[in-house]
């Protein structure tokens, strides 16, 4: 059996590096918050690959099947007989994926930030948020329960807006973290409604009992939930879809993508951690992990993820191509290779053989995590040395950085695809899964795949070749990368990076728990890895050396280039509806109106009376005859309204 | 013409109670406005006594009733006619529309 | 002759008082102040003497009726009196004429007193004239101010004029039953035109005497013109003793014509609790403004009287009781200001809580009591008359009751801000109040505070039914 | 037509006419002067009616007592000769339409309502009768409201004192007042 | 547990204040007394906890039965269920933390502290009583004590906002005694005690009228929209405990007695009136949330933001199942909890910087490190970040909603969940502008909070988290009075 207490630790340290680095962590641990942080971490990145061993080879596989398990479960919040949030843990292989993918990749970004954010004032904070988040992520992951995955996506999300927003004092960063959060708020929105209706039918929020009521053709709320339909598709369907609005939220997938190039003003760690390696593919996960409602009960909803996932990727590496910022890059790099994830599920389908696509996705996830953290990491490291973000400030610096450049460019071979770095393995499956299910999505993979190869080495040339600014001519020789704490997190995602890919992914996730091996076929990967060689070749001439010909190319695309360049000015589409429509059309006639109308009417009310008190005050005359006229009209008009009329 | 009986009188009684009445009304000075008021106590007065004499004559209730009227309406005039004459020491003037200083 | 003593008890010991104060004018020189005393010791003995002996019985005929309930009532009198005369310690002290104000205090007394206790219609008029003329004297003992004078004779005149209405209604009364006594009537009593005539006209002066709108133009003015002592116990005692016999008249009297008159008394109810207030939001002064605030209380009143039960007596009851502590407690505060400083107006009160903070929760105690807020009594006394009033199902009739209730609050709150709210560079200074006054003070205080929370006041009551 | 008819409606005459020219003339002596005659027509149709006794309680203290009391407020307040101003127009014409209106909805009830009466022996108010009603304390007696009334006027007795006894130089009043209240009390006893 | 307890010690707290002489006094009562009514409302929560851990299933517990004017058949009955002890509670969590805010407070102290404890005997009393007129009684109370502290402790347009609560409030209060008296004439018993009346039918026509004054006196109290004017405008111009009295325990009273007078006693009357007030109330919602959008005052933020909360508690009322009156109930707890904090957080900002326009703030958190992270806390559990209990509430009122499946409830329900959207974006631009960016020179000085400071916000703090990472107890204590009325709902 699993043992609780470890499982529970996993997620429960971070937890106590959060509280104990927030609570006291300004007061007496000022500069030894790091390494409490990171050995919490270690610790739990220990558990975590424990746990796999454990699962992976003793207790997961039952009659040849990976158990889905629940090893433990607490009624947290009771709403109903059923339906209730029950926090627990689910063990399955995707989750367990997941919790060493995030406390390895968690564990490098605290070993890495020792260095990288040393001297900075606030060092316990920055720790304790870390902690926060990989508490939350891992929350996330072992989720048993749809509604506890919720409450661990909000919490990824504040932790998430804390980091980004870590350097408060930057107008733009704190412009970036609301944006990150208010737009995956807004997704949120779905998920949540995503959540109601599917827990309104199936009556449980339990993740298996709800798979298995909502897949299983001859249970009375599967035949609830199909039956009602609300604009032609049935209840069932929009819950997914909306269950995807969420997961599309929080992975950047077009439209709601707008925030993860801005989140980039954070930590350069954190981006690594969250907005490459983990919380972006929360949404991936999600998807993954309701996949057999996707696949068996709304193929719809499925299809759509496979397009939005395919549009993302190959939209985001178009504007990849264009801007100059790296870590953008890397931004945009991320959305594009998460949309390769997605359009993996979408095109996926359910048990064995059909779902390749599942497992490339899952496998895309993890070699991803790698090198995308590795290339963040490398990028932090360029940019502690240079000070900027900038491409145009940097170059020729392999000589200055040798550790960081080698592995920034195993990474960059590892995301084009090149064999045999981990890329190529899990982009292979993919790619192949498309081309079996959806043709259309396969040429966009593929064109994507080449547009990767070009915009991230594009990236590698810029940085380390091209020319050499007199700027850096500065003795910064021994300075170069920070250490130790920074370099060993390079190499040993770069040993990820590089060797992931022989892992045989299939044996272990698969969508219905059944190990399966995929077929290989050497003559498919031709044409992928062409056009990534392609791309690369591309790049190299256009930016191995300085010279004039981007200016020229970027010139003949023309306003295509500039709308690119402009992210296809998504933006201020967003800033239109929000200034525009939801300031100025919603929120000030709204308040217009309160001061107005509600309370001009309260006010009125008010100024009436005292208006009627001021009109009639010429009955008090003053005059003794008149009261006395009064006085007998009065009586008059009693006497003759009850003896005549009010009887 | 008819005989005169209760009718008659209550038409009397009434006329004058609503020449008091008017009278009351439209005086403006205190001491006239005063009398009116005489007049609207007397009216009340015939009224009592040709109840008493024409309908109810087993009992002197209305007879008595006068008799206090008339007692209470010489109280009433002699406070009155005191308060007036201590408003004209103040005022200088017994004018109903010239005692007006409160109002509103 | 036991019984006689007994029953008139409170009469004799009033009448007893008024001679007692006769004689202290043969005396020459006797100073106000332990002249006051004398008065407030045998005012004390007067109110002490109401809780015993209170039995049921008729004297004179029947003209003369008196049960527990009408004890406890002419009681309520009797401590109102008793707190005027701690109250306006001030005034008194400097007044001219401080036996002769008594005498004529008493005398009102003793008219109120017959009043509540009149069998018939003749003793009800002329109790009620008793009431009143040495009312019409007192309102003109400020004597040198031109607004004293100018108030009385506003009231004799208009008070002649609402007696002479009444009359001329209780002579068509005596003409369609031939008799004048209240324990005959009721049988005689039907809803026809001519009787609706004269119980209008009749009824026309209980609505002057409490200030029903639109019977009321008197009252502001006279209250504004006449000395504060005067303006509380035409306020208070003489509106209480009015509003126990019209419950008395109307329940007993008229009861035949119990729907004619409930529609009255709705319709004026309403009238005057909306002119009550509308008028009470523009005053400045304070005399004017309790007038009109006091025009609103009859408002509600009369709602408790449209209950038509012995409920709505038994909180017309409570509530007079506790409208003596309260509105007493607030004419109080307004004559110890007056007096030492001469300000009436709501405007000089700015500020008032930071020299004399005492005065000031007297007052806000008051005006709570008054507006209907709790704990004090005054919530609990309009909440009773409310109640009975509902018994009808009237909803309409009770909302608007009960929204009246805001614009009332609206004005007192007004006194509350300016006393301790609103800042005055240079308030009233502070003021030295007299140890009686305070005393006074105390029990109305008391009164307010405990009368409601302690049910026994209103247990006591009711079991008098 | 009998004398006593004639007479009835002499009286009425007598006191209506006198009665409107009492509120509507300017001069006010003249005005104090018709009132008495109003006045006095009330005293004769108590007389008509045959009650002398009330009849004369109505003269002695009316016109003895409260039209002098009333002529000598008018010396104190007025210079002889001086007309009474105009009250308005418009107060004029709504308070005569007031009164009328009042005036025509009494008489309508009055006409249209059927008075019953009792058919008991009539006790004839002598002044013997009245005088043993007046002290008797039991049934049917009234020496309750007797003494009320004394009160009263003992009651006004001090207000009017206290008022008009403001300063010392009008001292004359105060004592005239005080004489005619000592009288009428007299006349009622 | 004797329940009278609860409300004489703020009583006789209040007048031992009167007592007192000096300041130092003054506030040290106060805090005794605060401090013993907080430890006696966590010795109720056990005692309940535990009678009903032994099988009490009564509904009331602990009560207590007086006669108070027995010929008006009005009694002084005090009684709690789930609902009432959680509500105490927040109430005795609130008045500590006010009195510690007002620490130093300079202007009449004394009766400051008396006007608050007043306050609070009102809230206390309120919650406990199952007699209506009593009930009334304590509304009521609460009342002027608000008026004052506003008129004599506010700041801006103190005045006007003063007599706008206090007339408008007693506005509210005006229907809700007609609707009493109507509840009161219609039952054959006549009887105000509220479990009597429960058990008595009370005929339909008259549901159809009382429900409406009942629901929308209380209605007023807690904001519903379109009666929600005098929120903004008498939080803002309260003073720091005064607000916090306000929107945390005051604005409850309304709700509680929607729940408990209007609905549970009116059944039929709620379910013919539940479209509308899940309309209103969802307006209040939407409305309030954009409204607060557009606000620069900090404390006008809060304020409309509370209407938009407590529409949340009217919505869960008005859904008429067990989990959205338990989510209501909660929502009660949370808001009062959470909203009192925030203004607490205000008043300690506003104290420090003098303003409390956001937009001339910035960059606090470098200079008020622990004030703004209370802010911040606060800030995310009022847009409803799981672990604190703003989340809570709202989902359970959400799932609550969502159990109705016809359109209406459907739109409503959706409409509301977009509010957390607007939350967010309100409440993060409120917090950015104050806690981020560059900070202000002049704010260079400024010192963090001080202990009674800290206190308070800890105090409060516990609440919230409390209720946030382990919401259970709070759930199993409110759910059985839900099911109560519940059941006289689907059965009457």
């Amino acid at each position: 059996m699993l043992n609780n207490t470890y499982l529970m630790l996993i997620p429960l340290l971070p937890l106590a590096g959060f509280v104990l680095l927030g609570l006291f962590g300004r007061k007496y641990f000022k500069n030894s918050s790091g390494i409490i942080g990171t050995i919490l971490l270690l610790a739990s990145a220990l558990l975590a690959i424990y746990t796999a061993y454990q699962y992976f080879f003793q207790v997961g596989k039952v009659n040849g099947f990976y158990q889905k398990i629940i090893p433990f479960q607490y009624t947290w919040l009771q709403f109903s007989e059923g339906v209730s949030i029950n926090m627990g843990a689910l063990i399955d292989p995707i989750s367990v994926m997941m919790l060493v993918v995030i406390t390895f990749v968690s564990l490098m970004v605290h070993i890495y930030s020792l260095g990288y954010m040393k001297g900075e004032e606030r060092f316990s904070t920055y720790y304790s948020f870390l902690g926060l988040f990989t508490f939350s992520m891992l929350g996330l992951v072992m989720s048993s329960n749809i509604f506890q995955i919720y409450i661990f996506w909000e919490l990824v999300g504040i932790s998430s807006f804390l980091l980004i927003g870590f350097y408060y004092e930057k107008p733009s960063a704190v412009a970036a973290c609301k944006k990150a959060f208010i737009v995956t708020r807004f997704a949120d929105l779905g998920f949540l409604i995503g959540i109601l209706i599917l827990s309104f039918y199936s009556g449980t929020l339990d993740f298996n009992t709800l798979i298995e009521r909502l897949t299983s053709p001859d249970s009375s709320q599967f035949q609830a939930a199909i039956a009602s339909s609300f604009l032609g598709m049935s209840a069932l369907t929009w819950g997914m879809v909306l269950v995807f609005m969420g997961g599309a939220g929080k992975s950047a997938m077009l439209p709601l993508h707008i925030w993860l190039p801005d989140a980039m003003e954070g930590p350069t760690p954190v981006s690594a951690l969250i907005h490459a390696a983990t919380m972006v593919v929360a949404g991936v996960y999600l998807v993954a992990r309701l996949f057999p409602v996707f696949a068996l009960s709304a193929p719809e909803a499925l299809t759509l993820v496979a397009y939005v996932g395919a549009i993302t990727a190959l939209f985001a590496a178009v504007i990849a191509c264009t801007q100059t910022d790296i870590k953008r890059v890397l931004a945009f790099s991320t959305i594009s290779q998460i949309g390769y994830m997605m359009f993996a599920l979408g095109v996926a389908g359910y048990g064995g053989e059909a779902g390749l696509g599942f497992t490339a996705s899952m496998f895309h996830l993890f070699t991803h995590a790698m090198f995308k953290a590795l290339l963040f990491l490398g990028a932090g490291s360029v940019i502690h040395f240079i000070h900027s973000n900038e491409m145009k400030d940097m170059g020729g610096l392999r000589k200055y950085l040798p550790v960081t450049h080698i592995t920034f460019l195993v990474a960059c071979l590892a995301i084009s695809g090149i064999p045999p770095f981990a890329g190529f393995f899990s982009k292979e499956e993919i790619l192949f899964a498309a081309s079996q299910h959806n043709q259309a999505v396969y040429w966009i993979g593929l064109i994507t795949s080449g547009l990767t190869a070009f915009y991230m080495f594009r990236l590698y040339f810029s940085i380390f070749w091209n020319k050499a600014p007199s700027t850096l001519e500065r003795a910064r020789g021994e300075a170069g990368e920070g250490g130790f704490v920074m370099i060993l997190p390079l190499i040993l995602l770069a040993i990820g990076a590089a060797f992931a890919g022989f892992i045989p992914f299939g044996n272990f996730v698969t969508s219905d728990g059944k190990s399966f091996e995929p077929v290989s076929h050497w003559q498919f990967s031709v044409l992928p890895v062409a056009l990534g060689l392609i791309g690369i070749f591309i790049a190299w001439r256009m930016y191995k050396k300085e010279n004039n010909l981007p200016d020229k190319i970027s010139a003949s695309f023309g306003g295509f280039y500039k709308a690119a360049y402009n992210k296809f000015y998504f933006d201020e589409l967003y800033l239109f509806i929000t200034k525009k429509i939801v300031f100025n059309l919603i929120g000030r006639p709204a308040a217009w109106f309160d001061r107005n109308v509600v309370n001009g009417l309260v006010n009125a009310t008010g100024n009436t009376t005292e208006k009627v008190s001021t009109k009639i005050k010429g009955i008090q005359s003053g005059k003794v005859q008149q009261y006395g006229l009064y006085f007998l009209v009065a009586t008059i008009t009693m006497a003759v309204l009850f003896i005549y009329w009010w009887k | 013409m008819l005989q005169p009986g209760l009718y008659h009188i209550l038409f009397i009684s009434t006329a004058l109670f609503f020449i008091g009445v008017y009278g009351f009304f439209t005086r403006r000075n205190l001491i006239t406005v005063l009398m009116s008021v005489e007049l609207v106590l007397n009216s009340v007065n015939l009224n009592f006594i040709a109840f008493n004499k024409y309908l109810w004559a087993d009992k002197l209730d209305g007879l008595f009733f006068t008799i206090f009227i008339i007692a209470i309406a010489a109280a009433e005039a002699a406070v009155a006619i005191a308060i007036i004459i201590n408003l004209y020491r103040s005022h200088h003037s017994i004018d109903v529309e010239r005692a007006e200083e409160m109002k509103f | 002759m036991n019984e006689f003593i007994s029953l008139m008890k409170p009469e004799l010991i009033v009448t007893f008082i008024i001679f007692v104060l006769l004689f202290t004018k043969l005396g020459k020189g006797v100073k106000n102040s332990s002249l006051l005393n004398l008065i407030q010791v045998l005012l004390l003995l007067n109110f002490a003497a109401g809780f015993f002996f209170n039995k049921e019985g008729s004297l004179f005929g029947g003209m003369y009726h008196t049960d527990t309930l009408i004890a406890v009532q002419k009681n309520i009198l009797s401590l109102g009196v008793y707190l005027i005369s701690l109250l306006f310690a001030d005034w008194f002290k400097k007044t001219e004429h401080l036996s002769e104000f008594f005498i004529l205090l008493l005398s009102a007394l003793l008219g109120m007193f017959f009043l509540i206790s009149s069998g018939n219609f003749l003793m009800f008029f002329l109790s009620l004239e008793l009431a009143t003329i040495p009312v019409a004297a007192m309102a003109n003992f400020d004597l040198h101010k031109k607004i004293s004078s100018e108030g009385a004779m506003k009231f004799i005149l208009s008070s002649a004029f609402s007696s002479g209405i009444l009359l001329f209604g209780i002579s068509l009364i005596y003409g369609a039953t031939g008799t004048i006594s209240f324990t005959e009537l009721p049988a005689l009593i039907t809803a026809s035109p001519f009787q609706i005539l004269a119980f209008v006209f009749l009824f026309t002066a209980f609505a002057f005497k409490m200030s029903i709108v639109p019977f009321h133009l008197w009252t502001a003015d006279v209250y504004e013109g006449s000395p504060m002592a005067t303006t509380s116990f035409l306020s208070v005692i003489s509106k209480g003793a009015v509003a126990f016999i019209f419950i008395t008249v109307l329940y007993k009297v008229f009861q035949p014509m119990q729907e004619v008159w409930y529609n009255m008394i709705m319709l004026l109810s309403i009238i005057t609790m909306i002119t009550g207030n509308l008028f009470a939001l523009r005053q400045q002064n304070i005399k004017r403004f309790l007038a009109f605030s006091s025009i609103a209380q009859v408002g509600f009143i009369l709602v408790g009287i449209s209950g038509n039960s012995p409920e709505g007596l038994t909180s017309v009851v409570y509530f007079v009781l506790i409208y003596v502590f309260s509105n007493l407690a607030a004419f109080g505060v307004a004559a110890t200001i007056s007096s030492n400083t001469g300000k009436e107006n709501i405007s000089d009160y700015k500020g008032f809580y930071q020299t004399n903070p005492f005065l000031t929760w007297i007052m806000a105690l008051a005006l709570f009591s008054l507006a209907g807020i709790p704990p004090t009594a005054g919530f609990f006394g309009k909440l009773f008359l409310l109640k009975s009033g509902a018994a009808n199902a009237n909803y309409l009739f009770i909302t608007i009751a009960a929204l009246n209730l805001i614009v009332s609050l609206y004005y007192y709150l007004r006194v509350i801000r300016s006393m301790f709210m609103d800042k005055n560079e240079e308030p009233i200074g502070k003021i030295k109040v007299q140890l009686s006054t305070k005393f006074g003070m105390y029990l109305c205080a008391a009164g307010i505070v405990f009368a409601g929370i302690f049910s026994w006041v209103y247990d006591y009551i009711q079991s008098l039914m | 037509m009998e004398g006593s008819t004639i007479i009835f409606y002499l009286l009425a005459a007598l006191t209506l006419v006198s009665g409107i020219l009492a509120v509507s003339t300017r001069q006010i002596f003249r005005a104090a002067i018709f009132l008495l005659f109003s006045l006095i027509g009330i005293a004769g149709l108590y007389f008509w009616m045959q009650f002398q006794f009330i009849a004369a309680v109505q003269i002695v203290v009316y016109v003895g007592g409260i039209t002098v009391l009333i002529i000598f407020s008018i010396f104190l307040t007025q210079k002889a000769g001086e007309k009474m101003p105009k009250q308005k127009i418009g107060r004029q014409i709504f308070s005569a339409l007031a009164a009328f209106c009042g005036f025509a909805l009494v008489m309508v009830q009055v006409y249209q309502y059927t008075f019953s009466s009792n058919i008991n022996e009539a006790v004839s108010p002598t002044v013997e009768n009245i005088g043993n009603r007046m002290l008797s304390v039991g049934e049917g007696g009234f020496a309750l409201p007797f003494e009320v009334v004394s009160m009263l006027l003992l009651a006004a007795l001090v207000g009017c004192i206290v008022i008009a006894m403001r300063s010392p130089t009008e001292t004359v009043n105060e004592e005239k007042t005080e004489i005619l209240i000592e009288e009428e009390i007299d006349v009622i006893v | 547990m004797n329940l009278s307890i609860l409300i004489l010690v703020p009583l006789i707290t209040a007048v031992a204040v009167l007592l007192t002489r000096t300041r130092q006094q003054v506030r040290w009562v106060s805090l005794i007394g605060a401090a013993i009514q907080i430890i006696l409302s966590l010795l109720l929560f056990v005692y309940y906890r535990n009678e009903v851990a032994a099988g009490n299933t009564a509904q009331m517990l602990f009560q207590q039965n007086y006669e108070w004017f027995p010929a008006l058949h009005i009694g002084f009955h005090l009684g709690v269920d789930g609902i009432s002890v959680a509500l105490i509670m927040l109430t005795a969590f609130v008045v500590i933390a006010g009195i510690l805010v007002s620490w130093n407070i300079e202007k009449m102290t004394k009766e400051f502290y008396f006007l608050l404890l007043l306050l609070s005997v009102g809230a206390y009393g309120f919650f406990m009583s199952l007699d209506l007129f009593m009930l009334f009684f304590f509304l009521e109370i609460a009342v002027i004590p608000k008026y004052l502290l506003i008129g004599i402790w506010g700041s801006g347009n103190k005045e006007y906002s003063a007599n706008k609560l206090a007339l408008m409030l007693m506005g509210g209060s005006a229907l809700v005694l007609v609707g009493l008296l109507g509840l009161y004439f219609t039952n054959p018993e006549r009887t105000f005690d509220l479990l009597k009346l429960s058990t008595t039918h009370i005929p339909h026509n008259i549901q159809m009228i009382c429900f409406p004054l009942l629901f929308i006196g209380f209605g007023v109290f807690s904001g519903l929209f379109p009666f929600h004017t005098w929120v903004p405008d008498g939080h803002s111009s309260a003073p720091t405990a005064g607000s916090m009295f306000l929107a945390g325990i005051s604005m409850k009273l309304g709700g509680y007695g929607c729940l408990r007078v209007a609905v549970y006693l009116l059944p039929e009357g709620a379910k013919e009136y539940a479209n509308l007030i899940i309309v209103l109330s969802v307006i209040g919602i939407l409305y309030g949330a954009f409204v607060t959008m557009m606000q620069k005052d900090l404390k006008y933020i809060n304020a409309y933001s509370s209407v938009s909360h407590c529409g949340f508690v009217l919505l869960g009322i008005g859904m008429l199942t067990k989990t959205a009156i338990t989510g209501a109930v909660i929502q009660m707890v949370s808001h009062g909890l959470m909203t009192a904090l925030f203004f607490a957080v205000i008043g300690m900002i506003y104290q420090r910087t003098h303003t409390r326009m956001i937009d001339e703030m910035g960059g606090l958190l470098k200079k008020l490190p622990f004030i703004i992270t209370v802010l911040f806390i606060v800030g995310f559990c009022s847009l409803g970040l799981p672990g604190l209990s703003g989340f809570v509430a709202e989902m359970t009122i959400f799932m609550g909603s969502w159990q109705h499946p016809d359109m209406l409830h459907r739109i409503v329900t959706i409409l509301a969940c977009m509010s957390i959207v607007v939350t967010a974006v309100y409440i993060l631009r409120a917090i950015s502008k104050v806690a981020m960016g560059p900070m202000k020179a002049t704010y260079s000085h400024l010192k963090d909070a001080a202990w009674n400071e800290k206190l308070a916000a800890v105090i409060l703090l516990f609440g919230i988290i409390a209720i946030g990472v382990a919401p259970f107890w709070l759930n199993d204590l409110v759910r059985p009075g839900a099911e109560i009325i519940m059941q006289k709902i689907t059965g009457g």
